[in-house]
């Protein structure tokens, strides 16, 4: 029985939040493993989540911490006083808590907190720790171990999930994309300027946690939801049913089923489109084989829809010159440009469309689009 | 967070939420939520990642968006930057107006999961920087006389 | 070239005229294109760059105002017949012949875009009511919307220039569609001679430019075909003739008959096993099949002694009727079972050890099973874990399409696979003709002109469909027409941006599944 | 310089150049630019003609092949297509805004000249009358007659003489040069039309040398100089201010320029006969 990377790697149940506030946008919390299969994309980070608080780490008495100025330093103390004051904190308790805060920490008790974590040592030389799970402040940030006891769990429960499933691939060497180690470790080493400060380095508590999220399209979170059923979507702290999530999202993007017909195709396929890339290149999708760590998008993908008679009623007029532009960039990147279209049947009522089993009733058309070089005198034209 | 088990726990709270500056531009009042998350994302990319100065939000009420203003660092030019969802049309017009503002403006397209693209533009006519080397084109002409032999 | 308008005496016209003297010098003039120099970035007012820009100017005037110069003895003589908008040679082809052109009357003639280009290469002389004709005179004369328009001419000149054969599409020569519901290889012996086949029978509404050529091409291809040889065009004639006799229905009723009864029994077959659930037939059977009496056998197990050494015949109740077995000897089967242990590398042993690592056996749990019911108990207790599946996603009427409590087998991508795909062709036929898109040529490559015959062109290399780059870009249904017209040859769309072609094809793709190591 | 837009050769012969029949086109001083409809595209046949055009700083596309070296698509040869701009352009240049204007022109003057030749005539007839009546003493009265004539004469429109023309000439109906002339006059009602010649128009003013620039994505590569010496610049894209564009084009074409090292022009014609131009350029941001 083969089983194939990403499929296996599909299969953790994760919940996510989406906020209203944050319309439009799913954000998955850092604290859950990321979906293996290229799903998402750091919103800090070019791929997946890897952003550090600083870039600049040091090795202090024996442990890597990351280095932030006095200026950046106080800039994180203050968007947690400001989150204090807009949570309805007074004046006083804000400042007694940012006091508390700031207080310099000594190494013994880094150390001793690092050993209770009780990962750190396992998990890498570095003295990385585990992903902090929750960003930003709150009351409860008063507590010395933050998160702690929701990271263990997250972790078990990956693991009973492959014990008990048998047929699960989980190799780890062979994936390139382990699990997210975003960083944020509790504690930082403040370094104010030399000639202000007097170059006095600090270690103290990290004040404001930017763990970074990764951030899914309305495409990847359905097929998360719709096709492998492993990702819960919250609203409201409520979990939205899959016909609740199908309608909700065409109400942010009325091309959805378009958008979401095309994207599942290809999944299906076995292959891994990335809508961000699209941007880069004027085109709704790049198409990876596998992954974008094994090769690089072979495709461009631009999504139409057409009719029962294949008019195409276009989700993007498209005229020559813009077709001109999209062929040429993409031959530039050896890439190669498909039109792929969503073909409606004309008996398909509108109550079904309310709901993702429509998406039997619809077919897809792939088309590549190339230029024809009539000869090699020909690249003589762009001597321009 | 749940396992297999499809333990529903309540997610924890979103730091974005009680960044200063995404309340910041929550008190702009722009109805686009789509436009003023592409703004917040544009501000975390040039203070968290690029490490820009001076990076604050402004609104534009002509055309309801979330503008940004920044420098690339101390000292350095004050840039206006315009982000705007990938999948969003423009008009000249609309770039007109930024542009009236008196700074450069770069334009960000923000991708559905996240993606960045940033486009310089400038009012009036900037002529490109030269070609570096005429080697292009000694190629080129290389492989017309070639041709002309055959 | 320009104004030879005889009938006007006066001089002046003549300002572009060359003298006699001019045209006997012209006899041996270069060839030579001369080279251009590097551009430049920068316009910086300076003289040197003045002056290269007038050099470069005069060189251009000069190459520009170099009026055609042939001798007599190489030039053709033909006849613009604007009746018929074609040429009419009035002396033998010259080369060109094996490529353009073709018979009618006993005469050789020339559509009107060979007539300009050949004009053009300075290889043919055209009058008109006995004056000759410049290259302007061409231009308006033969280029109109009734034969070739000027963007159709440009993309023909261009490929031309190129080397490349290109004939006029001719629709009508197409195969059916009945043919091509057959799915028939074009490239069968008759292919050759698509353009030959005659359609009279259907007066099929072709809207080919040029009806009065469509005439003379007919007539030509009938004499060409009797040039070519006697016997084989009867042979031709007679198994076309069979054919038609074959099928009297008309291609679009034979193919809506062939698509709705003949084809659909085992497409649906095939449909039925992957689309729905394959425990539908199984379920049924179920109910006579008692697991717990059959047992595994392990033929190829190395400890012998545990199995008897033949198996015990299957329940006759199991069996379909007359049919009788009796014991079965294993014996000679385990002769030719190979026992041995397969020597492999420590590459395949750790491959094969990896693949091996999920492997359903190796599960303690799985082991423990005796028999299939046993099997099946254990699948129904893992299944019970399910429970505590999220109750939004699966106590709902639409539920996740995949399990992830479930193992994620080879089917997992079938299974979400719920969007069927499509190709061009289908659903192409019911199309209706449509005016705005039209095949316009056939293109040979330059390097099949050696062997090429006009008579039996064989399978173009491509089709061209020309279009401005004002035009809007087709859409599936022009895609899905111009591909249906053209059968299995790739259709090019030339676009024309004034001076600039670009071409372009929209071809036919089909992702394939990425199946993993 | 003087256009004309001719359908035919002989029309073309009769109407360009600097030979004139009329007295009332004497003014014509500076040579026409011939130009010939095929299959209603605007041909330049003539050299004079083709460096009449260049002088203007437009540079059109050759279409035919070389006649030094016909089989080649590296160099081509005449005739030399127009732009709808540059036909436009070189139509503003020539003053003469239409066709059926310069015929309205022509035959104002036409009617004033055959007022004064109308004056005369009706002097000399009366003239001729007193004098045949040979009344010495009227000299007084001759004088005033004569007089009031010069006040009060009036030539009726209606009595002007027209030509019924045999022969096509002149300023006649010509189908397909008025068809064409409907169909790219820079005053076309399609707003995309209108903003391709205002920003034509303009770059054209400020010295630059336009050609089309479909296979980049726009309408036009806009060069410094003389395209035979220079490269392009520019690739310029016409849109009106409030046309809405699609944002994924609009990166496509930038990253396209980029790659070609070329800037991306936005241009708009704006409300105050002023274009707005906007450069694109790569960010070096990635």
């Amino acid at each position: 029985m083969g089983t194939r990377r990403p499929a296996a790697c599909w299969s953790h149940l994760h919940t996510t939040t989406w906020t209203e506030t944050l319309m439009g946008r799913l954000i998955f919390t850092p604290a859950s493993p990321t979906p293996k299969g290229y799903f998402g994309k750091g919103v800090l980070s070019r791929s997946r989540p890897e952003h550090n608080i600083s870039n600049q780490w040091e090795q202090h008495e024996g442990v890597f911490l990351p280095v932030v100025s006095q200026a950046r330093y106080e800039e994180l103390l203050k968007w947690v006083g400001s989150a204090l004051s807009a949570q309805g904190w007074d004046e006083e308790a804000v400042h007694q808590t940012l006091l508390r805060l700031s207080q310099p920490i000594q190494m013994e008790d880094v150390r001793n907190q690092m050993g209770g974590e009780g990962e750190a040592e396992e998990n890498g030389e570095r003295g990385k720790e585990e992903p902090e799970q929750e960003g930003g402040v709150s009351p409860q940030m008063k507590r010395s171990r933050r998160g702690s006891e929701v990271e263990p769990e997250a972790k078990r429960s990956c693991s009973s999930e492959q014990d008990s499933d048998s047929s699960l691939d989980c190799d780890p060497d062979s994936d390139p994309d382990p699990a997210p180690l975003v960083p944020g470790p509790g504690f930082l080493l403040v370094v104010s300027d030399s000639e202000t400060g007097g170059g006095v380095r600090e270690v103290r508590r990290t004040p404001f946690f930017l763990s970074e999220y990764l951030q899914l399209s309305l495409e990847e979170a359905f097929f998360l939801v719709y096709s492998l059923g492993c990702l819960s979507v919250y609203q409201h702290q409520e979990p939205l049913s899959i016909v609740q999530l199908w309608r909700t999202f065409r109400s942010l993007r009325p091309d959805f089923i378009s958008s979401y017909a095309v994207y599942h195709h290809f999944r299906s396929k076995g292959w891994v489109p990335k809508g961000g890339g699209g941007a880069k290149y004027g085109v709704d999708l790049m198409l990876y084989r596998k992954g974008p760590p094994f090769y690089h998008a072979s495709y461009s993908v631009v999504i139409e829809r057409a009719d029962d008679a294949f008019k195409a009623s276009p989700l993007r007029p498209f005229s020559w010159r813009s077709l001109a532009a999209l062929s040429r960039i993409t031959a530039n990147v050896s890439k190669e440009l498909m039109l792929c279209y969503i073909i409606y049947p004309a008996d398909l009522s509108e109550a079904e469309l309310d709901s993702p089993v429509c998406l039997r009733k619809l077919k897809v058309q792939e088309v590549i689009v190339s230029r024809w070089v009539s000869s090699r005198e020909r690249a003589e034209q762009d001597d321009i | 967070m749940s396992g297999a088990a499809g333990g529903e726990k309540r997610p924890p709270p979103n730091w974005i939420l009680q960044h200063p500056a995404y309340q910041q531009m929550k008190d702009l009042q722009i109805e686009d939520s789509a436009q003023v998350h592409a703004a917040f994302l544009v501000y975390m990319d040039l203070t968290e990642v690029r490490r820009w100065k001076e990076v604050s939000c402004v609104k534009s009420s002509e055309l309801q968006v979330v503008l940004l203003e920044a420098r690339e660092k101390e000292g350095a030019p004050t840039l206006t930057i315009l982000p705007l969802p990938a999948h969003q049309s423009v008009t000249h017009k609309s770039i007109r107006h930024v542009l009236d503002r008196g700074f450069p403006v770069l334009l960000c397209a923000v991708a559905a999961d996240s993606t960045l693209v940033y486009q310089r533009m400038t009012d009036g006519l900037v002529t490109p920087d030269p070609p570096v080397g005429p080697f292009q084109d000694m190629g080129r002409r290389q492989h017309r006389k070639r041709r002309q032999q055959r | 070239m320009a104004d030879q308008n005889n009938t006007d005496g006066k001089g002046k016209f003549y300002s572009e005229i060359l003298s006699p003297s001019e045209l006997f010098a012209a006899r041996s003039r270069s060839h030579k294109i001369p080279v251009r120099g590097q551009k430049d970035f920068f316009p910086d007012d300076s003289d040197e760059q003045k002056q290269r820009l007038e050099q470069s100017l005069n060189e251009h005037w000069s190459l520009l105002s170099e009026e055609r110069v042939e001798r007599l003895g190489n030039l053709v003589n033909g006849q613009w017949i604007p009746s018929k908008q074609i040429v009419e040679l009035r002396s033998p082809a010259g080369k060109f012949w094996q490529t353009m052109g073709f018979s009618a009357n006993g005469k050789q003639c020339l559509l009107p875009e060979e007539a300009l280009y050949l004009m053009e290469c300075g290889n043919l002389q055209v009058f008109h009511q006995d004056l000759p004709l410049s290259i302007q005179d061409g231009y308006e004369k033969f280029l109109s919307a009734n034969t070739v328009s000027l963007q159709q001419y440009q993309v023909f000149g261009h490929l031309k220039r190129l080397g490349y054969v290109v004939l006029r599409f001719d629709p009508s020569s197409e195969s059916s569609s009945y043919a091509r519901q057959l799915n028939l290889p074009q490239s069968r012996d008759r292919a050759g001679r698509q353009l030959k086949r005659k359609r009279s029978l259907s007066p099929a509404p072709s809207s080919t430019p040029t009806k009065s050529y469509k005439s003379f091409l007919l007539r030509s291809r009938a004499e060409a075909q009797e040039e070519c040889s006697t016997e084989k065009m009867e042979e031709d004639k007679c198994s076309e003739g069979e054919e038609d006799k074959k099928l009297p229905e008309p291609p679009e009723a034979q193919s809506s008959a062939d698509e709705g009864g003949g084809r659909s029994w085992w497409m649906m077959d095939v449909l039925g096993d992957s689309d729905k659930d394959s425990g539908h037939g199984s379920k049924s059977g179920s109910s006579c099949w008692d697991f717990s009496s059959i047992s595994f056998p392990d033929l190829g197990s190395t400890s012998r002694e545990h199995f008897p050494s033949d198996l015990a015949p299957p329940d006759p109740s199991l069996l379909p009727g007359d049919l009788k077995v009796g014991f079965c000897d294993i014996a000679p089967w385990r002769q030719k079972i190979n026992l041995r242990q397969v020597k492999m590398s420590a590459n395949e042993q750790k491959r094969e050890k990896y693949r091996r690592r999920w492997d359903v056996n190796k599960n303690r749990e799985v082991r423990r099973c005796r028999n299939w019911a046993e099997y099946q108990e254990l699948m129904a207790r893992r299944k019970g874990k399910r429970e505590g599946r999220p109750a939004h996603l699966w106590n709902r009427e639409v539920t996740p399409l995949h399990d992830p409590t479930q193992p994620i087998a080879t089917e997992l991508l079938e299974k979400i696979g719920v969007i069927k795909p499509t190709h061009l062709l289908e659903g192409a036929s019911r199309l209706k003709d449509a005016d705005d898109w039209r095949i316009c040529f056939n293109v040979y490559q330059p390097n099949t002109v050696a062997d090429f015959k006009k008579s039996n062109p064989g399978k173009p290399y491509s089709r061209m469909c020309v279009c401005s780059f004002d035009d809007p870009v087709p859409d599936l249904r022009a895609i899905k027409l111009l591909a249906y017209q053209s059968g299995d040859i790739p259709v090019v769309i030339a676009v024309v941006d004034y001076g600039d072609i670009s071409f372009y094809t929209f071809k036919d793709f089909q992702l394939p599944t990425d199946v993993y190591p | 310089i003087k256009v004309r837009f001719d359908c035919s050769v002989s029309f073309s012969l009769k109407t360009n150049k600097d030979e004139r029949r009329l007295g009332s086109e004497e003014e014509y001083a500076a040579p026409a630019v011939g130009v010939s409809l095929c299959d209603s595209a605007p041909l330049v046949w003539r050299m004079q003609d083709l460096r009449a055009v260049r002088a203007q700083g437009l540079v059109g596309a050759l279409l035919g092949s070389l006649p030094r070296t016909p089989r080649q698509n590296g160099r081509l040869g005449r005739p030399l297509l127009l732009l709808p701009e540059e036909e436009g352009l070189l139509r503003e240049i020539g003053g003469g805004a239409e066709l059926r204007q310069k015929h309205e022109e022509e035959e104002k003057r036409s009617f004033e000249e055959q007022s004064v030749l109308a004056l005369e005539d009706r002097k000399l007839a009366l003239l001729r009358a007193m004098t045949e009546s040979g009344a010495t003493s009227a000299d007084e009265a001759l004088r005033r007659r004569l007089q009031a004539l010069d006040q009060n004469f009036t030539f009726p429109q209606s009595a002007m003489a027209v030509q019924l023309s045999t022969a096509r000439a002149g300023l006649s109906y010509c189908p397909e040069a008025r068809a064409f002339l409907q169909a790219y006059g820079p005053t076309g009602a399609e707003p995309r039309c209108d903003a391709r010649y205002q920003v034509f128009r303009d770059l054209r003013g400020r010295g630059f040398y336009l050609t089309s620039a479909g296979k980049f994505g726009g309408d036009f590569l806009v060069y410094p100089g003389d395209p035979l010496r220079f490269h392009a610049h520019f690739i310029a894209v016409c849109v009106s201010l409030d046309e809405s564009v699609c944002l994924l084009d609009v990166l496509a074409v930038a990253r396209l320029g980029s790659n070609v090292k070329k800037t991306v022009l936005l241009c708009s014609p704006g409300p105050d006969a002023r274009v707005c131009y906007t450069s694109l350029q790569w960010s070096g941001m990635i």
